[in-house]
């Protein structure tokens, strides 16, 4: 089925399942961002650039933003998009308090919002924010059609309109989802006439797929993608992300309030690289730090907390800690016994979550594998997250380890973290950031929030006709943004 | 029978699934109400855990969760008298849109899973009971039941390991290819798998069941009347014994309406099959209350009317029923040697 | 002495009883289709289970992370999975939750079905009526959505609440028939004479209702065993049953999805053929025993 | 003059083989049944008068088992006949009434629909055609309103009224043979006595052949030309009624003859047959009825007697035949009725 | 004259079929069994024979009339109530058919034993067993046959069973609906003998129903006719079938077949149209002691 009827190019991609498409209410998945396009964008390096906007200024001293729209720009269903489009859309994400604050939190610097004709549109911080070019990638709505509405639950959600390079079509419930190129593109129009987004939410059914035939892209865990390296009829791409798996403690869990000493040393009774390499089947690296990959920001020269279970031991003894009859640590009659939660839907966090419970048990740690539907925060001990940082590392630190931060699920509070964490924020200049950046590090590393297990590729594997993707970019949270350059991609 | 009282006894059927319906949603919605876990979080996601108790109760009276149940209960009910049966808290679009779009397909797969089941389960009730204790009734026996203990989940996967992945023949996933749905063919294709699962798990239940009454027909002196008037065996069990066991038949299809509906469920999610089976499991793990509301009731009314309706059909074809109280104890008393 | 075949009339003396062929003995008619072949296994597989600490070569709970994937082999019997996990340790103790759940939730649906069918059947019309309506409201819910339902109430399920709860949404079929065959001992003359002679409702209960109706549904109950542990497996492979460090047959199967591609026909088939030859053997079992309640013979 | 037999049975031996072992149900019997006549076969429950009719038209299960003999209907061996072959004989020639009237008809199926079947199994006829016919066949039997009643279903009929319309479904398809089981065992006496009349009628017109199953020595009076008295899988007498009736030979039928009530003055007691008939499952080496018999000889213990003829239409097997066996008075109910 | 045991008045029973339809099985019947009585009851099949005898063990509440037992009115809610024990240890029920009245789960033993527990008579299990052991004997049944089970019993085993299990109440009254009906000549009589010894011995009554007119009137003094619901004639059993005088006693006593080919063959049965018998009237003594339904006036 690589192409329709009319001869144009169609690229079966293998996608979860979508409940909306929303540039604003959905973050990380591919399609709002193939079908919306913000102000800024995304280049191969992950460094904001300019999209929507033509150009654009920055008044450092009264904090305020430029930008020159480009004109002509269509939304698909033909209208005009002008600069009243941008302030409705960041007016709403600040002030609709339905919206998830991990994402509304990123515009909450944003004073004001002037259209100042069609095709300038001011934008005013009260604070400084450094990222706030790479928050401005979001995807602006269009005015003419939610204004006046709920945006968490009109129609438009199910039907999108954007202005990005493909165009909603039709969308098949629990099916499929299909866009076709937006030949009205400002920028380069792409050459797959149209891509149909097979919703399968399995992931082993999504492999069997692929080895079918039905469909010609997936995002593959390491043990399905393993199967077809050395297969010549399909490509296996290996992405890079910032994609990395960590046992978050719920700092606000009883355990974790009277033993939270111990989740810096927990690190050195898990085997890591033995999880890489038997989950991941080596796909991966074994994890420090949430910055690790963003090459620019990063301080290797961290503590690692690598395996090394005689240091745990000695330092869990030091603790107060006796092993039990059982083998389990005790301290006053309490055990070293918590639980960590995983979703079901993830094979792999399930797997790591299990092999680091029976890695920690030969330690004398006992943690238990929950599997639950949902997350519930205020009685979880510990959750298998997942997280990542792929552009500016404000973006995936701030929201999750500041002080009471939107994303800050864990409650985690560290004064060093914050302090650093302002500071980057509040600055412009890169080799202040540098540093401070670092000394988060330092900080987050001497009380980590997490016990860091691996950073994760991101296997996409695609039959061999698929060409033009390119694997330069790192990739986000669920290796997501293999589109970043679907124009470029082509079908033999 | 007279118009009036077919008139009555439509009325009475149409009054029972009326009240019944009312009692499942009623128990539907105490028991959905009062299960652990917060709606909220389908609609809002992880915000929920950030906001503010005033927040949280203006949340929630957004999506009408606040006031006590009955309260609540009645709301609904008013609203869904007129159709209106609220949104759907995980895809944030009125929970008969979400449904809508995937009923069809779920119908589609278990209306021909269920005719397919039952012709073949009669056939193989037929040939069991023409053959009893023979290798050829064993053999049915045997692999039927062997079949039947196939968890459905596993058939499913090896199906689609043979026939999909390593031969090709079939599609392993979905209800049609993207934009075919208008194409049978197409569709068919599709659910060729799907069904060949649900007859596997489903056929020899009821098979073996009209089998095994079957053979106590069989074992009534009325065959040995039907022998002495000359006939083959074979239209002696077709006419006269599946006649008697008709009933049984038919009750057994309504009831069994519930079973094939739940069977789709595992086998939406082996195939990635858009249905309802897969959302309703969905909407119960998310307590996405309206949509598991609207699910259960529509599944519910299915399963209700199918039972109603089978006790018409029964009522039709079985001149045994109306008289069977009476019928019973004159036999006892006449009951000779 | 006379000779024996004298035409004489017999005395009271001459009286014998006339030679006989002895009559086949009990054994005879127990043995003839005694299920030998699933007992057997079933017992292998009962004593294996419940002897699993010292039949596995492994610890079922270890991930041999430097076997992964291993197909049968001298040390792994069964071979590894994906993680490393050797299945021939798991099988054993897996088997021993998967009968404990069948098991537990056939007691569960038993006592359910039984009681609830019982006084369905001996209530009077209108009770009947009421209680045979709601026994369908009931199971008028997909059972799989009306388990889903039940667990909500359940934070952390283990053996016995996911027994309890999957009992408890399996009892209407047979409270119904219990119900129909209560309904058609009630009338039988004997215990309508047990009544006449002053027997109460227990007395009938216990000694007529229940000893003549336990023969035809036991091997309803008997499979319901069955049933329950095919329940486990689908709840497992639905991701809502047990807890992960509770490994049963039914999460070993649902593995199997992920070994579909990789060819590891061990972790496929493996639990797959203990469970269907399991379950096989208690039909088998079940089989038996209604046969004993004697049909007859075909007129055909 | 030889005349060809409807029906004739030859050293029939048959066994059920069951789980228990073999039951012997019918031990060596041989008789015969002329065009035209009603043959009682009288005997306590249990002694294979149902199985010998039914092995006739072989409607016995699987495991019955004929060890010997041969059955001849219209002068063919039946024996080994397939039951492709059997269901030709079986509605055409070879029809029969079974025991139980209110398990023998279909009870999902109406009356009408079931006689239609029979009718229509000799001759092709319209459903108007069947109708009638079938109208006229409950009417013979006494059943008014025929028409109406066709589309009832056999519950709405009284017990008796059931055993009618079977009998009448048997006589539907015409047959030269009908095998009546204990056809009136369901009716009072009244009604009892209407069917027995009516068999004689049809047979007077169409020349039927009967073999007429019961146990009520006063059926067997009332209708029949000849007696054949089974004990324990075997005949054991067999004559005209008038032999039977007034000069029985065999203990066995002596004690049915003398258990009446109308044998013993008012106030007797009754003479019963004392014991309990033979188990089938393994049956006595000699006499079967010795146990019970008042007059057994020694040799009865050990040797089972062969059939002694007293007539050529009067047969018994009883050892007291033999001519070496002591002269013994039958008992007074049984000698009264010469006179 | 002593009241008598059982005395039964204007008992009426009507069913209904559903759907409105009813059906009136027992009309209007009066009658009364004295102490050490036997009355024997026949009538066509279905003409509310074991309707009656139900009513008179309770299992149906009558529709209307009354029942004196010992002078209790036991169809009497309260009274039945009250003297439940004495009424179910005085009056016991033979079923029609044996099979259905023992349990085939128990054993023989088993059933004598339910009965003399229920009815109080239970000492311990030794003199029980050898209580349950006498029963047996008394209806001439071998000890080995207390383990057997009701499937393992021939028709007339199993009807020995029930009597003897009846026997073991000890009930002043026993109700006998058809008891040799499914029994073949030779055991019948059996069964007929024994009843008669026993009644002999332990001076029950019994009110005797059966389908088989030389039967009733070798074992009955008085016996009763019914005819659709109501009884037609009643009196002692020697007039009765000496002179009948209601047609349809006439009609049933001229069905009687005698095992007498000669005379079958010359016997004629008249001529009877059941829709010309009129069931109107009431019963009015003709002869002493002889009752017959008839129109008022009309003797
Ligand atoms: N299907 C069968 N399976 C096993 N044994 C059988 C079967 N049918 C009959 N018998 C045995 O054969 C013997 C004769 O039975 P049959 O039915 O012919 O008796 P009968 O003379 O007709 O008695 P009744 O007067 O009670 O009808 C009995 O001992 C019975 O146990
Ligand atoms: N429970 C009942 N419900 C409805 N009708 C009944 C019921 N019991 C008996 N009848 C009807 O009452 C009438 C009398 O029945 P009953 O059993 O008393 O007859 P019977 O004289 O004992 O007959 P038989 O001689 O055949 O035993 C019958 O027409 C029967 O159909
Ligand atoms: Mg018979
Ligand atoms: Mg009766």
């Amino acid at each position: 089925n690589s192409t329709g009827n009319s001869g144009e190019k169609v690229l079966t991609y293998a996608s979860a399942d979508y409940t909306t498409i929303n540039s604003i209410l959905n973050t990380h998945d591919e399609l709002p961002d193939i079908i919306f396009s913000g102000l800024m964008t995304y280049d191969a390096k992950g460094k904001p650039i300019p999209d929507l906007a033509k150009s654009y200024e920055f008044d450092p001293a009264s904090l305020t933003y430029t930008f020159h729209l480009r004109e002509n720009v269509k939304w698909h269903d033909g209208q005009p998009f002008t600069a009243a489009d941008v302030k409705f859309t960041l007016d709403t994400l600040k002030h609709n308090k339905d919206l998830e604050a991990s994402i509304t939190d990123n515009y909450k610097e944003i004073e004001a919002v002037t259209a100042v004709d069609d095709y300038t549109v001011r934008i005013k911080l009260s604070q400084p924010n450094s990222a706030m070019l790479n928050y401005l990638t979001i995807g602006i709505l269009p005015k003419h059609l939610l204004e006046g509405k709920d945006i968490m639950t009109d129609p438009f959600n199910q039907h999108p309109v954007g202005t990005g390079r493909y165009k909603f079509v039709s969308w098949d419930k629990g099916q499929s989802i299909i866009v076709e190129k937006n030949k009205d593109f400002y920028g380069k129009v792409p050459k797959i006439g149209k891509i149909i987004f097979k919703i399968i939410p399995d992931e082993n059914a999504k492999a069997a797929q692929v080895k079918s035939g039905g469909v010609d892209l997936a995002w593959l865990n390491a043990q399905n993608a393993k199967v077809f390296r050395g297969n010549d009829k399909f490509t296996v791409y290996d992405f890079k992300t910032a994609d990395y798996r960590a046992i978050a403690p719920n700092f606000n869990a009883p355990f974790w309030r009277k033993h939270g000493e111990l989740i810096p040393i927990l690190g050195y009774a898990l085997n890591k690289k033995a999880i890489v390499d038997s989950v991941l089947t080596g796909q991966g690296a074994v994890a420090y730090s949430p910055l690790q990959v963003n090459t620019e920001y990063n301080d290797p020269d961290v503590e690692h907390r690598d395996y090394n279970p005689a240091l745990f031991k000695e330092k869990v003894e030091k603790l107060g800690w006796k092993p039990g009859s059982d083998g389990i640590y005790e301290k006053d009659g309490e055990k070293l016994s918590f639980s960590v939660d995983t979703r079901e839907y993830e094979e792999e966090r399930v797997d790591i979550a299990k092999i680091a419970s029976s890695q920690l048990k030969q330690s004398g740690v006992d943690m238990k594998v929950r599997i639950v539907p949902k997350l519930d925060w205020k009685i979880l001990e510990c959750f298998l997250i997942g997280q990542a940082a792929p552009f500016d590392p404000d973006n995936g630190t701030y929201d999750l380890f500041y002080t009471n931060a939107s994303g800050n699920y864990t409650h985690y509070s560290n004064p060093a973290v914050d302090e650093w964490l302002g500071a980057a924020r509040a600055s412009y200049d890169p080799a202040v950031r540098k540093h401070a950046y670092n000394q988060f590090q330092q900080a987050w590393s001497d009380n980590p929030a997490y016990i860091m297990v691996a950073y994760l590729d991101g296997n996409y594997v695609a039959d061999k006709k698929v060409t033009g993707l390119s694997t330069e970019r790192v990739l986000g949270h669920h290796a997501v943004g293999v589109m970043w350059n679907v124009e470029d991609w082509d079908m033999q | 029978m007279n118009f009036q009282k077919m008139y009555h006894t439509i009325w009475c059927k149409l009054a029972v699934f009326v009240i019944a319906m009312g009692i499942l949603s009623i128990a539907v919605f105490y028991v959905s109400s009062y299960a652990p876990g917060d709606p909220l979080q389908s609609f809002y996601g992880e915000r929920v855990e950030q906001m503010s108790p005033a927040e949280h109760e203006a949340a929630r009276q957004r999506l009408g969760l606040d006031g006590p149940v009955y309260q609540r209960y009645l709301s609904w009910l008013h609203h869904a008298v007129q159709g209106d049966f609220g949104i759907s808290f995980k895809y944030k679009e009125p929970a008969l849109d979400v449904i809508r779009a995937l009923i069809g397909n779920t119908l589609l797969l278990g209306s021909i899973s269920y005719a397919i089941v039952f012709i073949l389960a009669i056939g193989l009730a037929v040939c069991c009971a023409l053959h009893e204790d023979t290798w050829i009734d064993r053999a049915i026996c045997k692999i039927g039941t062997i079949v039947f203990y196939l968890p459905a989940f596993w058939v499913g996967l090896v199906l689609i390991l043979l026939f999909n992945v390593n031969l090709g023949w079939l599609p392993g996933s979905g209800a049609y290819d993207p934009g075919q749905s208008d194409n049978v063919l197409n569709r068919l294709e599709h659910l060729v798998l799907p069904m060949l699962v649900m007859v596997i798990s489903h056929v020899w239940y009821y098979a073996y069941m009209i089998r095994n009454k079957l053979l106590d027909e069989t074992r009534q002196e009325y065959v040995f009347l039907a022998k002495v008037k000359g006939f083959s065996r074979f239209y002696i069990v077709c006419t006269h014994c599946l006649r008697n066991v008709a009933p049984t038949i038919v009750s057994i299809m309504a009831v069994s309406v519930n079973h094939i509906l739940g069977g789709t469920y595992v086998v939406e999610a082996v195939f990635s099959y858009p249905g309802i089976g897969h959302l309703s499991i969905e909407s119960a793990k998310y307590h996405d209350y309206n949509l598991l509301m609207l699910i259960v009731l529509i599944t519910g009314a299915l399963v209700i009317a199918s039972g109603l309706i089978a006790q018409a059909v029964n009522e039709r074809i079985d001149g045994r029923m109306k008289t069977a109280e009476g019928g019973a104890s004159w036999n006892r008393s006449h009951r000779s040697a | 002495m006379e000779p024996l075949t004298s035409f004489r009339l017999a005395g009271p003396g001459d009286r014998r009883e006339t030679k006989r062929a002895a009559a086949p003995s009990l054994w005879h008619h127990v043995w003839r289709d005694y299920p030998v072949v699933s007992m057997g296994l079933l017992i292998l597989i009962c004593t294996g289970c419940a002897a699993a600490p010292c039949i596995a070569n492994h610890d079922p709970a270890q991930f041999y992370l430097q076997h992964l994937n291993e197909a049968p082999n001298s040390s792994f019997y069964f071979g590894t999975d994906g993680l490393g996990r050797d299945i021939f340790s798991i099988i054993w103790y897996g088997g021993r939750v998967s009968l404990a759940v069948g098991f537990l939730s056939m007691i569960v649906s038993a006592c359910i079905g039984i009681v609830y069918g019982c006084l369905s059947g001996t209530a009077s019309p209108l009770v009947d009526t009421v209680m045979m309506r709601a026994a369908e409201l009931i199971s008028s819910i997909p059972s799989i959505l009306l388990l889903l339902l039940l667990l909500a109430f359940i934070p952390a399920p283990d053996i016995f609440t996911i027994s309890l709860i999957i009992g408890a949404t399996t009892w209407m079929n047979l409270a119904r028939i219990v119900r129909s065959e209560v309904r058609q001992i009630r009338n039988s003359d004997y215990v309508l004479a047990s009544r006449t002679m002053g027997g109460g409702f227990f007395h009938v209960v216990w000694y007529h209702l229940l000893p003549n109706f336990l023969s035809p549904v036991m091997f309803m109950i008997v499979s319901s065993i069955g049933s329950g542990m095919m329940m486990e497996a689908t709840l497992s492979f639905l991701g809502i049953g047990l807890p992960v460090e509770i490994v049963s047959w039914g999460t070993m199967l649902s593995l199997s999805s992920r070994a579909l591609l990789t060819n590891s026909w061990w972790i496929i088939l493996i639990p797959g053929l203990f469970l269907v030859v399991t379950l096989v053997c208690m039909t088998c079992i079940g089989h038996y025993l209604r046969h004993e309640v004697n049909r007859g013979c075909s007129n055909l | 003059m030889i005349k060809e037999n409807s029906l004739e049975i030859r050293h029939l031996s048959l066994s059920f083989d069951t789980a228990a072992g073999e039951i012997e149900a019918i031990r060596d019997i041989s008789l015969s049944l002329h065009h035209g006549e009603i043959l009682a076969l009288v005997g306590e429950s249990g002694c294979g008068k149902s199985v010998l009719c039914r092995s006739v038209l072989k409607l016995l299960p699987r495991f019955a088992r004929i060890k010997q003999g041969n059955i001849f209907v219209k002068g063919m061996d039946i024996t080994k006949y397939t039951e492709k072959q059997m269901q030709e004989l079986r509605g055409t020639i070879l029809s029969m009434v079974f025991q139980n009237p209110l398990t023998t008809l279909n009870p999902s199926m109406s009356m009408g629909a079931q006689l239609r079947e029979a009718i229509c199994r000799r001759q092709k006829l319209s459903r108007q055609a069947a109708d009638t016919r079938a109208a006229e066949l409950l009417q013979l039997v006494g059943i008014d309103h025929g028409m109406q009643r066709l589309t009832l279903l056999p519950q709405a009929f009284s017990g008796g009224q059931r055993q009618r319309c079977a009998l009448a479904i048997a006589l539907a398809s015409d047959p030269e043979v009908l095998l009546a089981d204990e056809p009136t065992t369901a009716l009072d006496v009244t009604v009892q006595m209407q069917i027995l009349d009516l068999l004689k009628d049809v047979r007077r017109q169409t020349g039927l052949s009967i073999v007429f199953v019961t146990h009520d020595l006063g059926v067997a009076a009332r209708l029949a030309d000849r007696v054949g008295i089974m004990y324990a899988g075997k005949l054991v007498e067999i004559g005209t009624a008038d032999e039977i009736f007034y000069d029985s030979r065999h203990p066995y039928t002596w004690g049915l003859l003398s258990a009446l009530p109308s044998a013993v003055e008012q106030g007797q007691r009754l003479k019963a047959i004392e014991g309990m008939p033979p188990d089938m499952l393994c049956p006595p080496r000699g006499d079967a009825f010795a146990d019970r018999n008042p007059y057994a000889l020694n040799i009865d213990y050990e040797e089972a007697p062969p059939f002694f003829e007293i007539s050529p239409t009067h047969q018994a097997a009883t050892w007291l035949l033999d001519k070496r066996a002591p002269c013994v008075v039958p008992p007074l109910c049984c000698r009264q009725r010469e006179l | 004259m002593k009241n008598p045991l059982l005395d039964v008045r204007h008992i009426s029973q009507i069913f209904s079929l559903g759907a409105g339809q009813t059906i009136e099985a027992v009309h209007d019947v009066s009658f009364a069994i004295q102490a050490h009585e036997t009355v024997g009851l026949i009538g066509e099949s279905g003409c509310g024979k074991s309707t009656l005898a139900r009513i008179l063990m309770g299992l149906y509440e009558p529709a209307a009339g009354d029942i004196y037992f010992k002078d209790m009115h036991i169809s009497d809610h309260a009274v039945r109530k009250t003297q439940r024990r004495i009424i179910q240890r005085e009056m016991h029920m033979i079923f029609q058919d044996a099979d259905g009245a023992l349990n085939p789960r128990m054993t023989a033993a088993d059933s004598i034993r339910e009965g003399l527990i229920l009815a109080g008579k239970w000492k311990n299990a030794k003199d029980g067993r050898q209580q349950i052991e006498e029963l047996l004997r008394s209806v001439g049944l071998d000890r080995r046959y207390g383990q057997a089970c009701p499937g393992e019993l021939s028709g007339g085993q199993r009807q020995r069973v029930a009597i003897a299990r009846c026997l073991g109440i000890a009930p002043s009254l026993i109700i006998a609906d058809e008891p040799i009906a499914a029994l073949d000549v030779s055991i019948q009589a059996q069964i007929i003998n024994l009843l008669k010894d026993l009644q002999e011995q332990q001076h029950f009554s019994m009110l005797f129903i059966a389908h088989d007119l030389a039967v009733v009137r070798y074992i009955s003094d008085r016996t009763a006719v019914m005819y659709g619901g109501r009884l037609v004639e009643i009196s002692s059993t020697e007039e009765l079938f000496q002179q009948p005088l209601h047609p349809y006693t006439k009609l049933l006593l001229a069905s009687i077949l005698k095992p007498d080919p000669a005379y079958e063959r010359q016997k004629r049965v008249p001529a009877f149209d059941h829709s010309l018998l009129s069931l109107e009237g009431a019963m009015t003594e003709v002869m002493p002691g002889h009752f017959v339904l008839c129109h008022a006036g009309k003797a």
